[in-house]
């Protein structure tokens, strides 16, 4: 471990700023400052609440955030319409089991839709169209033999899926939690886990900077990438502790953390499964030349 | 005369803009040629047709009813203390909600629709035709009120001679700003539950950093609300040519 | 002598003792009135999702958010988000406030400048803050200043076409008046432009006070400044309904605290106009 | 016809209160013509705007026809003071005069004879497509004039209608407003500050003190019924009633007009 | 002191234009006092505002003092017809009075003096703290009045100043308009329907036509300089002036008053 940081010369540890949207997925950077892992690294974090990809992307091209977590469309877009930006570590996975994923379809209580075919001619809700929601859904449409094409996404945050759910306003919708949980909870019914669909040990978002500061400053992308990684694995090691960050750094009640479910933090493997997002991208029209995987990841 | 009046301005700008956005070569801010090279190549009539002119109705409809609602509550709230008095604070509330919180609330009541759509541009540009209606209401002459007591002027007659027409220059005023409101709230509209329009467009964009296209479809906004601008100017200088006519006759124009 | 026995309906309010009073004529008591108002909101409120019109999991019924409420007042984080909402508005409203007080006013009275700006400004007006958001991070990050861009450019627009109309709405025969008597420029503007475009500006004032509210409340959403906003979206996020409704009647209550500020601040700068004069005598 | 009974009127203000009418009786037969003259801010205005149920007296009662005036009566047309500002500018000469026609539920061919009628006895036909900001001064009350001659009512109370018109335009006004007078058997009450215009016109005079007001005096003018301007005015008696009511005012505004400021304070 | 030279005016109308002034010319001396006499709409208002520079004439010159007028002149004062309309209400009524005396950057305790002064010669002292809106109709015109006397101007201009005050107050007024002139040796221009008023006030009486517009006569007056409200208008030339000038109006008013609609038409 670089344990003088950038800033060796000035001896105290390395001031940054990283975007992180508070959700689940972020458990390990709050659990990696709790724990003092990444001051460990000589890195002074600091974590700046964000609202998603699409407003972190920005923040990290004009260089107010150091680091940003966000979604892989949202990154493999930006590269595509080149932006330089540059993964360094895992962010969170998909568990990889078939109805017991962090993220799925689901479909209101009495519904007649069953699987994913049965999403044929439907409206689903998606949270942002054009990402990784409709693109991996059809993707899982397909695999059950459906028809991608007739399917109508419409985009609506996930907090409100729930309700139009249960109105009948869609047909389905994919939600994440600690809306997967409360959906299922109101009696919705779970058809599909598209992210497992999609491959098994899909990285749904990573932590991400740009090349400016990976040319600029690589002893800090390494000392931040090491921090990441020791606290997704402790993270990944210890569920209660994931559990209990939760309590604090989100607005969730202690019945929903203690119910949810969790999501894999592995700190490998992680590039391969970017390839599928990207070719069911480049599928869905979503962009139009394929990324440049190896500038994608440091 | 005119033509330069309208043109001036933004031909500086315009020129300033290039001027520093080829200096600065910020990714954002790419150059108004490019954006004018994008304009035409994104507008074009399919998207023109499937896109800007279905949000550009709902636009009308939510304004217009905006109007409706904004010009009816305000000659109420106008006339009597009381009913001011008992609603201003809840007003003063929901007038407080951002439109982004609000939407989830409207949508838990008329469901994912056009007509939340409407209710969305409507909750947001109803309050300056409400407050300007308020304020030219209260503002009424009170010797004009005198003469239409005396001469048993009374009921729809009262409404439109008097209040309606004595407050117009206020309610134009607040139909103005509520215009440009509802191409604001237009947008706004289309970041939930929707799949296509102008306002949605334009977020894709931003959102797949699209950056040319977005600027191009900000200018297109910019557009509509000159037009529309326009067009509303027209229709005020008609409806307000006794108060325009007053006050050229008073300068001895 | 008081009372007039001849009349069944006495016209008269003696002002002492013995007679009917008009209560239907007395102003009528706003602070009274209004919390009646509230009242009967919250009710209703109440008795939506009890009666089942929209689920109560959607909906948390009044007295459950105002209890949540309750709960976040004692939170300091809650009163540091509340200073970081309200220092952001108030900063961005003054800002707004005083440029379109000074741009309008000067536009508003030279008209080959309202003639010049007039296709630029209906340009700009109607563009949406909320797309101006990936400019605002480019420039400001996600500090507060880039809230602030958008809490300043929405709420100018709203402050100066009120000042625009207001200057225009000067009665000539009273600027007659002042030009006669050689008042000049800077005068006419501080006795007659100034006190007839009140009544328009502080009208701006209230517009562009809700307008910058929402603004700072939809920049702390979606750029994720630190305030009100930002707790709205994590609460969001965090599936915690009640809260995010205790959090609305937050911003809510501080729009209507700024609304009872600019009407005590109208009734004292307008005592003179029709609109406040009415309402004291009968 | 119209009793006035003890009337009070005072006006509330944040540095006291201005008593504007003290204590007001008199009677008013039906079909009397009667002019009010009195020093300038005595309570003409605020008498006129009491008994046209414009405004509520502090005490006292009005009586019109048997019924307590609370609001507006039917049938009564009132010319104000501020004539400018009681004219429609979004409506024209016509429509502003045909306006309470309107109301009245005329048709369209009467409201026309009516309003052409009056505009004409006004000398404004021509002006009849004009807005009222497009006319001068006296015009425009010669427009407020011809609303209410043109709406025929049973009471007519004008304030100061004459004050902006010319000499000879005031003459034949003068003239119009007996005629119709007698024609309609109106009841018509009169402010005006011209003591000739009172003698001549009215069959009373009432005179107000100034403030505290009262009415100081009530002179009946014995004059003969048909009148005109130039015997009339040369008569000896025209001159006795004008000295004597001229002498009236003059005792009435010796302790100077009134003083809002003062009334409430005592 | 003020050359008035071809002066036209005409005003522009959807319907037609209107011609107002057709082709005024007249000479004021300085410290003259003259009186403007004319029938109702024959443009007086619209001579007085061309004259003040708040209005530009379609052809011909207003000199003043040497310079042609084009905007406002310094040292002049207006009282505008519209009264009411000229007060400002969101000033006090002695805020009123002293707003242009702040503006001549006169100390506080000067315009105190001058304000107190003005007030009590129209007999308002007592109200100097209440708004305008809180005034009868004749107190209003008296503030417009207070106002101009209070800026000692060089040139005043007055239009129908008195319309609005009683027979008492009036003469008063009158009075105190003699004094101040012949005190500051102003120039005065006055207009007024009240021709015995012209005559008791004016050097010389300037007559208008109705429209289209001349000066159809400019009598001098020559009665003694020391007027008085009783002798004087006692005198037989009075009487002879006052008749002369009454058959002027009435032959000025013949052909009916202006007419805005017709006038664009021909
Ligand atoms: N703004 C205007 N537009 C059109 N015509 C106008 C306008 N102002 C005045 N006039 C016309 O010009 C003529 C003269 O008006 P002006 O006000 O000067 O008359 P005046 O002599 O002052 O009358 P009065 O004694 O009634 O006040 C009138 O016929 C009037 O209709
Ligand atoms: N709204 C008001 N508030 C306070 N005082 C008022 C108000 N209106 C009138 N007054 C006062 O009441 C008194 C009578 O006013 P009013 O208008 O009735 O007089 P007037 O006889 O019509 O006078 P004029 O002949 O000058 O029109 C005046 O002293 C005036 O100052
Ligand atoms: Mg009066
Ligand atoms: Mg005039």
């Amino acid at each position: 471990g670089g344990q003088d940081g950038g800033g060796g010369d000035s001896g105290g540890p390395q001031k940054i700023k990283v975007g992180a949207i508070p959700i689940v997925d972020v458990a390990p950077l709050h659990l990696g400052l709790d724990q003092g892992i990444f001051e460990k690294h000589g890195i002074d974090m600091e974590i700046q609440n964000t609202t998603g990809g699409a407003q972190a992307v920005p923040s990290v091209v004009s260089g107010e955030f150091d680091f940003a977590f966000g979604n892989i469309t949202s990154i493999i877009v930006g590269r595509s319409n080149d932006l330089p930006l540059t993964i360094v570590a895992n962010g969170v996975t998909s568990t990889g089991e078939q109805g017991a994923d962090f993220g799925g379809v689901v479909v209101p209580e009495g519904s007649d839709i069953s699987d994913a075919k049965g999403l044929e001619d439907k409206t689903i809700a998606v949270n942002n169209l054009e990402n990784i929601g409709d693109t991996t859904v059809r993707n899982s449409i397909r695999k059950a033999g459906g028809d991608s094409d007739t399917v109508e996404f419409v985009e609506l945050p996930f907090p409100e899926m729930p309700a139009a759910l249960e109105r009948g306003d869609v047909d389905a919708a994919w939600v994440v939690e600690p809306f997967l949980t409360a959906s299922l909870n109101n009696g919705a019914t779970e058809v599909a886990s598209n992210f497992v669909d999609a491959d098994p040990n899909l990285s749904v978002a990573y932590y991400f900077t740009t090349e400016q500061i990976v040319n600029q400053d690589p002893e800090l992308v390494d000392n931040f990438t090491a921090a990441v990684n020791e606290s997704l694995t402790y993270a990944e090691e210890n569920p209660d502790e994931v559990r209990r960050i939760l309590g604090e750094y989100t607005e969730m009640d202690s019945a929903t953390i203690e119910k949810i479910r969790l999501p894999r933090w592995p700190t490998d493997g992680y590039k391969k499964p970017a390839q599928s997002i990207a070719d069911l991208m480049m599928h869905d029209g979503v962009i139009e030349k394929q990324p440049d995987m190896d500038k994608l990841f440091q | 005369m005119r033509a330069l009046h309208i043109l001036l301005l933004p031909a500086v700008l315009i020129g300033a803009w290039w001027v520093a956005s080829l200096v600065s070569g910020v990714y954002y801010l790419p150059t108004p040629g490019e954006i004018a090279a994008t304009f035409v190549e994104v507008w074009g009539t399919e998207r023109l047709l499937e896109d800007v002119l279905p949000s550009v109705g709902r636009l009308f409809g939510g304004f217009a009813l905006a109007v409706v609602l904004g010009v009816g509550l305000g000659v109420v709230l106008g006339l009597s203390a009381r009913i001011r008095a008992l609603l201003e604070p809840v007003l003063e509330f929901f007038r407080a909600i951002p439109p982004p919180v609000l939407v989830p609330l409207l949508m838990l009541f008329v469901g994912v629709s056009t007509t939340m759509k409407l209710l969305v541009i409507v909750s947001g540009c109803i309050w300056p035709i409400l407050l300007n209606t308020i304020e030219g209401v209260r503002a009424v002459d009170p010797v004009l009120v005198d003469t239409c007591r005396c001469y048993g002027i009374r009921g729809r007659r009262w409404l439109t001679t008097l209040v309606l027409r004595s407050a117009s220059p206020q309610i134009m005023a607040g139909m103005r700003q509520g215009l440009s409101i509802a191409i604001i709230l237009m947008v706004i509209s289309e970041m939930f539950a929707s799949s296509s329009g102008l306002g949605y467009t334009i977020i894709q964009f931003q959102r797949t950093f699209a950056i040319p296209e977005m600027w191009s479809g900000i200018l297109l906004l910019g557009l509509l609300g000159f037009l529309l601008s326009v067009v509303f100017g027209l229709v005020e200088r008609k409806v307000l040519s006794w108060y325009n006519g007053t006050r050229a006759a008073a300068r001895g124009e | 002598m008081t009372a007039d026995t001849t009349t069944a309906r006495p016209p008269a309010r003696p002002s002492g003792a013995g007679g009917r009073p008009r209560a239907a004529r007395r102003p009528p008591n706003r602070a009274l009135l209004g919390t009646v108002g509230v009242v009967g909101f919250l009710l209703v409120w109440e008795a939506v999702p009890r009666l089942g019109v929209v689920p109560a999991r959607y909906l948390p019924p009044a007295s459950e958010v105002l209890a949540t409420l309750g709960e976040r007042l004692a939170l300091p984080e809650f009163w540091t988000a509340v200073g970081d909402t309200v220092m952001t508005w108030a900063i961005g409203l003054g800002m707004a406030f005083a440029a379109a007080v000074v741009l309008g006013f000067v536009v508003g009275s030279v008209p080959v400048l309202r003639a010049f700006t007039s296709s630029t400004v209906e340009f700009l007006r109607p563009i949406p803050s909320v797309a101006l958001i990936p400019l605002a991070i480019l420039l400001y990050g996600t500090d507060m200043a880039s809230t602030l861009l958008l809490v300043v450019y929405a709420a100018f627009w709203q402050i100066y076409i009120q000042v625009l109309y207001g200057v225009a709405d000067i009665d000539p025969v009273a600027e007659q008046t002042a030009r006669s008597y050689g008042l000049g420029r800077m005068a006419r503007l501080r006795y007659v432009a100034w006190p007839s475009a009140l009544p328009y500006m502080l009208t701006g004032l209230r517009l562009g006070a809700a307008v910058a509210l929402i603004l700072t409340i939809t920049g702390q959403l979606i750029i994720g400044t630190p305030g009100l906003g930002q707790q709205i979206s994590v609460a969001k996020n965090s599936d915690a309904t009640a809260l995010v409704y205790a959090l609305i009647i937050a911003t809510g209550a501080l729009g209507v605290a700024v609304n009872v500020g600019v009407r005590a601040l109208e009734r004292r700068a307008l005592r003179w106009h029709t609109s406040v004069r009415g309402e004291e005598i009968a | 016809m119209l009793d006035v009974t003890g009337l009070q009127k005072i006006y509330p203000g944040q540095h006291g209160e201005v008593e504007a009418l003290r204590d007001l009786t008199f009677h008013l037969g039906d079909g009397e013509l009667a002019c009010l003259v009195g020093p300038s801010g005595c309570g003409k205005t605020t008498l006129l705007k009491c008994i046209a149920g414009l405004m509520r007296p502090t005490s006292g009662s009005v009586v019109l026809a048997g019924t307590s005036v609370t609001g507006p009566p039917p049938d009564m047309a009132v010319v104000f003071q501020e004539y400018g500002r009681s004219l429609f500018p979004w409506l024209r000469v016509r429509q502003n005069v045909e306006l309470p026609l309107k109301e009245k539920r005329l048709p369209a061919k009467r409201r026309r004879e009516l309003s052409d009628e009056a505009l004409d006895a006004v000398g404004l036909l021509k002006s009849a497509d004009a807005y009222p900001w497009q006319l001068s001064g006296g015009m425009q009350q010669r427009v407020a004039i011809a609303r209410a001659i043109a709406y025929e009512p049973r009471v007519l109370l004008m304030d100061e209608p004459f004050a902006a018109v010319d000499a000879q335009t005031r003459a034949d006004l003068e003239d119009l407003i007996r005629t119709l007078w007698k024609r309609f058997s109106m009841t018509v009450l009169f402010v005006t500050h011209d003591i000739d215009e009172a003698v001549y016109l009215g069959q009373r005079v009432l005179v107000m003190s100034s403030s505290p007001t009262v009415i100081q005096d009530d002179v009946s003018i014995d004059l003969a019924d048909e009148r005109d301007q130039i015997n009339t005015r040369g008569e000896h008696r025209f001159a006795e009633l004008r000295t004597r009511i001229y002498a009236e005012i003059r005792n009435a505004s010796q302790p100077g007009a009134a003083q809002p400021q003062e009334a409430g304070k005592e």
